[in-house]
């Protein structure tokens, strides 16, 4: 185990100065998460273009350093993407958390993939897995239009 | 693991009873427990404790991973569909009295009928009565034919348009009768009524699978399973697990605390408020694996071996009145001696180191019927091999000579 | 038993976490265990295992007077008049759901308060709550002051003409407030109110003489109290257990069972349905064995003095924010660090062998009104000694660093 | 232990052969007892005259051998007696069976004392002594008039 992987320079940036920690006035898509065990919550907030494109996101919430940098970085690497790349790329991230090492999609560039590899460390730490997948599942069950509310202890991690 | 010394991983069967070998036939009571399940606890308690699910820290996160490992292997050894329709109770009976409680809560009113057996255990009583008291439901009883049985036939006649629940054993465990649950469950089914089965006898001596029974609610005691007091199972679909309301209220089990109210968690910690057994749980993990590893076919073949055996010799006996005879009978001989009272039977057994059990076994309705105010009781685990037999038979012929019977 | 050096009565502590030795300070959600206590449910199941009170046989006897003997040793530890006022339950979460379920049933109705306070655990507000649904009680909420204290006078200020029975902590598991029970006790019967104390605090870590404090019931959890898991207590005045109605049902629990009618057994099998966690009750009174070699005096002056060391480091550091500030403060110190989240804080802390919890420790009621989603805490038991708090603190240091706190 | 001194040549032909097995028409004074854990169930009838003597006892129920003949010992053994000696006879044989291994009393004389005195073998066997009490336990709340029926699980042995 190694803190200094799981607390990265990046993490701990993303966790004290969130980028997008906000919300959205015309979001058309949104979804709530929460983590009973610790408390966290995240409120994820979409708006789709008329092309199927993510014109913004955004989230509101508080957490733990981990759950807050998730939020950020996934926030961050959304904006623009297609919204049939979501799925994908989300995937690919929960893998990469569960199981593999590595990133797989070839719908991010090496830059985006370096950034969410930051979040890699957290594979050492099953308690806190699920804090940094709540936003990304929050953000599938956005995507879905779910109406239930994200809750860590339900998903599959 | 060879079945036939099994007895060996048991410790207990190395102490003596009043300077006999413990014979040990009574485990339709409560079974003894392998060295594996014990040690587990032990190792436990001194090398991994922790509470459950509720701290980030080491120890509470190996245990939050050995108590959910407890729930899948229930789940495997169940053939239940998902994880989540495995709740953990303090015994069989907290699992019967759950259902009721929240099933009567929710569906039933004045004049409904909750359908149960002349079989069932108090624990399969009671808590409908108390729905009786506090709701005005009927509570009707199924009746057994000579044999101490119950047939799917005597269970079709005492539905009815209003009957809103069917509660049964799986095996008396009094008779040993073994209910046609499948049977039972699909005429119930035809006609919506949810079935629970009271596996307490069923679940350690029968090959279980819950999507095969197709049962709503089966309720487990594992401490008769060679596991752990102070634990059971209850399986429910999950369809019911989220449908009915909460049980006891809690740690654990809640999602959101406002003064105004709460909203509670998801499946499978709704119905677990508290902390849990956690020891428990964990080692009974232990008592699958030791029922795996011999393999429910072999435990199924030797128990129906011995209890062949045991019928023979008893049936020999001409004192010995033998209780029921149903045609599909699991691990459990009840009998009478005519002249000697079983609470006599029971002492005199005692003292060459034979555990049986007198009584009403729980069931004063059976008893009732039976016009009998007790019964003496073998029953049977998986240890057991037939020389106990011969040793239970020589001291009911000693129990004769005392009381001067021929 | 010398206190001093009592870490070596607890296996656990020969154990390395991360390389590193355990320091636990994670005691108020679930204490370690003594071998003895280890030591008992092993040779119980080993060597003398079976149910309790419903055979005759010699390992029958055994168990169940095994099984009795705790009763009594509890009731003497709790200094209570009658050993049938101790009932044992799965945990403290079960006896507050047995009151709350069995006196609102009897004596609640629509427009009736239920009093408790801010501090509650979800285990004494969820079983009040399940009563707003299904009878239309209200729920009153004691405040507490700005040290984290629930004081007589917050509690004689929410007393109305309606309420009905008075639930509340002995010790808060957030602030470690001292309630003043005994002073709120008679004010409550002063105006004919009875009264159930959450001991789940307050048991492992007070002088508890039931006759002196007076209150109606003492709920209690065992694996908190150097006990087993899956085992809690209810103390209840004799009074009460005669005239409530059962909870559960069950075999155990009753005289006599026909088809149209049951009666109860008497105390305290009334509230003992079905098999109970026998290893573990007989096991809980070497737990009180345990406790007794010590001396609640010297517990009590040792966790003071504990206390009031941790405190001292803790509050030195210029970053930590000790969370309630009671005069009478017992076992817990919960804190927050400005700028790191508690569940940051427990990761990096576990990574040097230091077990604390962070979330809201079941007090979601308490968080909300001190505007804080989590916190950390850190609890004590008999086994923590004051380097433990050194490597607490330095641990937090090291949180700090990371975090580029000054 | 000794199963010879439990089942004594008389306890088993009492047991067999319960005298007393019976109701009495014109009773003044009667109770019932029962031992849940057995199933063990006893009716005393007491017929009191005016001298305070027991004129008649009798009972009816059904059990093992040692509640039977210690149904059948005491009735033959209280017919005749005073009713103010009845408190220290019961107490006398309580004792006998819990604690000490003689008979105290001077009520007795010396064969009904061995008649009792057949009963102490109960003594190894702690699950039997409610077996042997039982009717004595009934005897008294016959006397006292208690509404409640007697529980073996409720009295003191
Ligand atoms: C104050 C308080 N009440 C109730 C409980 C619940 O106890 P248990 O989970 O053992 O039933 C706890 C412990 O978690 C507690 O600290
Ligand atoms: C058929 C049956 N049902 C229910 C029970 C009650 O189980 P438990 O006492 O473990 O809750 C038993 C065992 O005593 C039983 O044999």
């Amino acid at each position: 185990m190694n803190l200094k992987e799981l607390y990265q320079e990046i993490i701990l940036d993303h966790g004290k100065n969130p980028r997008n920690l906000k919300s959205i006035n015309d979001y058309n898509k949104d979804a709530k998460g929460h983590n009973p065990l610790c408390g966290d919550k995240v409120h994820i907030y979409l708006k789709l273009n008329n092309n199927m494109k993510i014109e913004d996101i955004s989230f509101e919430g508080s957490g733990c350093a981990i759950s807050m940098a998730s939020a950020s970085i996934m926030t961050e690497l959304f904006k623009g993407k297609e919204k049939k790349d979501v799925k994908e790329i989300v995937n690919d991230f929960l893998n990469m958390i569960k199981e593999k090492s590595e990133l797989s999609t070839n719908i991010l560039n090496d830059d985006e993939k370096t950034k969410l590899m930051c979040l890699s460390g957290v594979k050492q730490y099953p308690m806190r897995v699920k804090c940094a997948t709540l936003s990304w599942h929050t953000l599938t069950s956005a995507m879905n239009n779910d109406k239930e509310d994200v809750n860590t202890e339900n998903v599959k991690i | 693991m060879n079945i036939d010394n099994i007895k060996k991983e048991f410790p207990i069967f190395n102490n003596k009873v009043h300077n006999n070998d413990l014979v040990y036939l009574d485990s339709a009571n409560s079974s003894q427990k392998p060295k594996t399940v014990v040690d587990r606890i032990y190792d436990f308690y001194t090398k991994e404790f922790s509470n459950v699910g509720r701290s980030v820290h080491y120890l509470a996160v190996a245990a939050t991973n050995l108590y959910e490992n407890t729930r899948v292997s229930v789940q495997k050894y169940l053939n239940a569909k998902d994880k989540d329709e495995i709740v953990f109770t303090k015994g069989a009976t907290e699992a019967i009295n759950l259902v009721a409680n929240t099933f009567g809560q929710k569906y039933l009113k004045e004049g409904d009928e909750v359908l149960i057996t002349e079989l069932e255990h108090h624990s399969n009583y009671v808590p409908w009565h108390y729905l009786r008291n506090s709701k005005g439901i009927k509570i009707e009883f199924a009746e057994i034919n000579n044999d101490g049985e119950i047939t799917l036939e005597s269970i079709e006649k005492k539905i009815t348009s209003k009957t809103k629940i069917i509660a049964i054993t799986h095996i008396s465990n009094v008779t040993g009768a073994i209910l046609p649950i499948k049977e039972i469950t699909k005429l119930a089914h035809s006609k919506n009524i949810p079935i629970l089965v009271d596996g307490c006898q069923g679940a350690p001596h029968l090959k279980l699978d819950m999507q095969d029974l197709d049962c709503d609610f089966y309720a487990i005691s594992c401490h008769k399973m060679y596991g752990p007091t102070g634990l059971g199972i209850l399986y429910a679909k999950k369809k019911w697990l989220e449908d009915l309301p909460p049980y006891q209220g809690g740690g654990g089990m809640i999602k959101e605390v406002k003064k105004e109210g709460i909203s509670y968690g998801d499946l499978p910690n709704k119905y677990e408020a508290g902390t849990m057994a956690t020891a428990q749980v964990i080692a009974f993990n232990e008592s699958i694996k030791f029922l795996e590893k011999i393999g429910i076919k072999n435990i199924v073949s030797h128990e129906k071996e011995l209890m062949e055996y045991g019928l023979e010799i008893l049936k020999k006996n001409n004192s010995v009145k033998i209780i029921g005879n149903p045609k599909n009978k699991g691990s459990v001989i009840s009998f009478t001696i005519e002249g000697v009272h079983p609470h006599d039977i029971a002492t005199i057994l005692d003292e060459d180191g034979v555990a049986i059990r007198a009584g009403h076994h729980c069931c004063q309705i059976l008893h009732e019927k039976l016009g009998l105010a007790a019964t003496a009781r073998a029953s049977l685990g998986v240890y057991n091999v037939k020389s106990d037999f011969d040793q239970l038979n020589d001291s009911i012929n000693k129990c004769k000579k005392i009381f001067d019977l021929k």
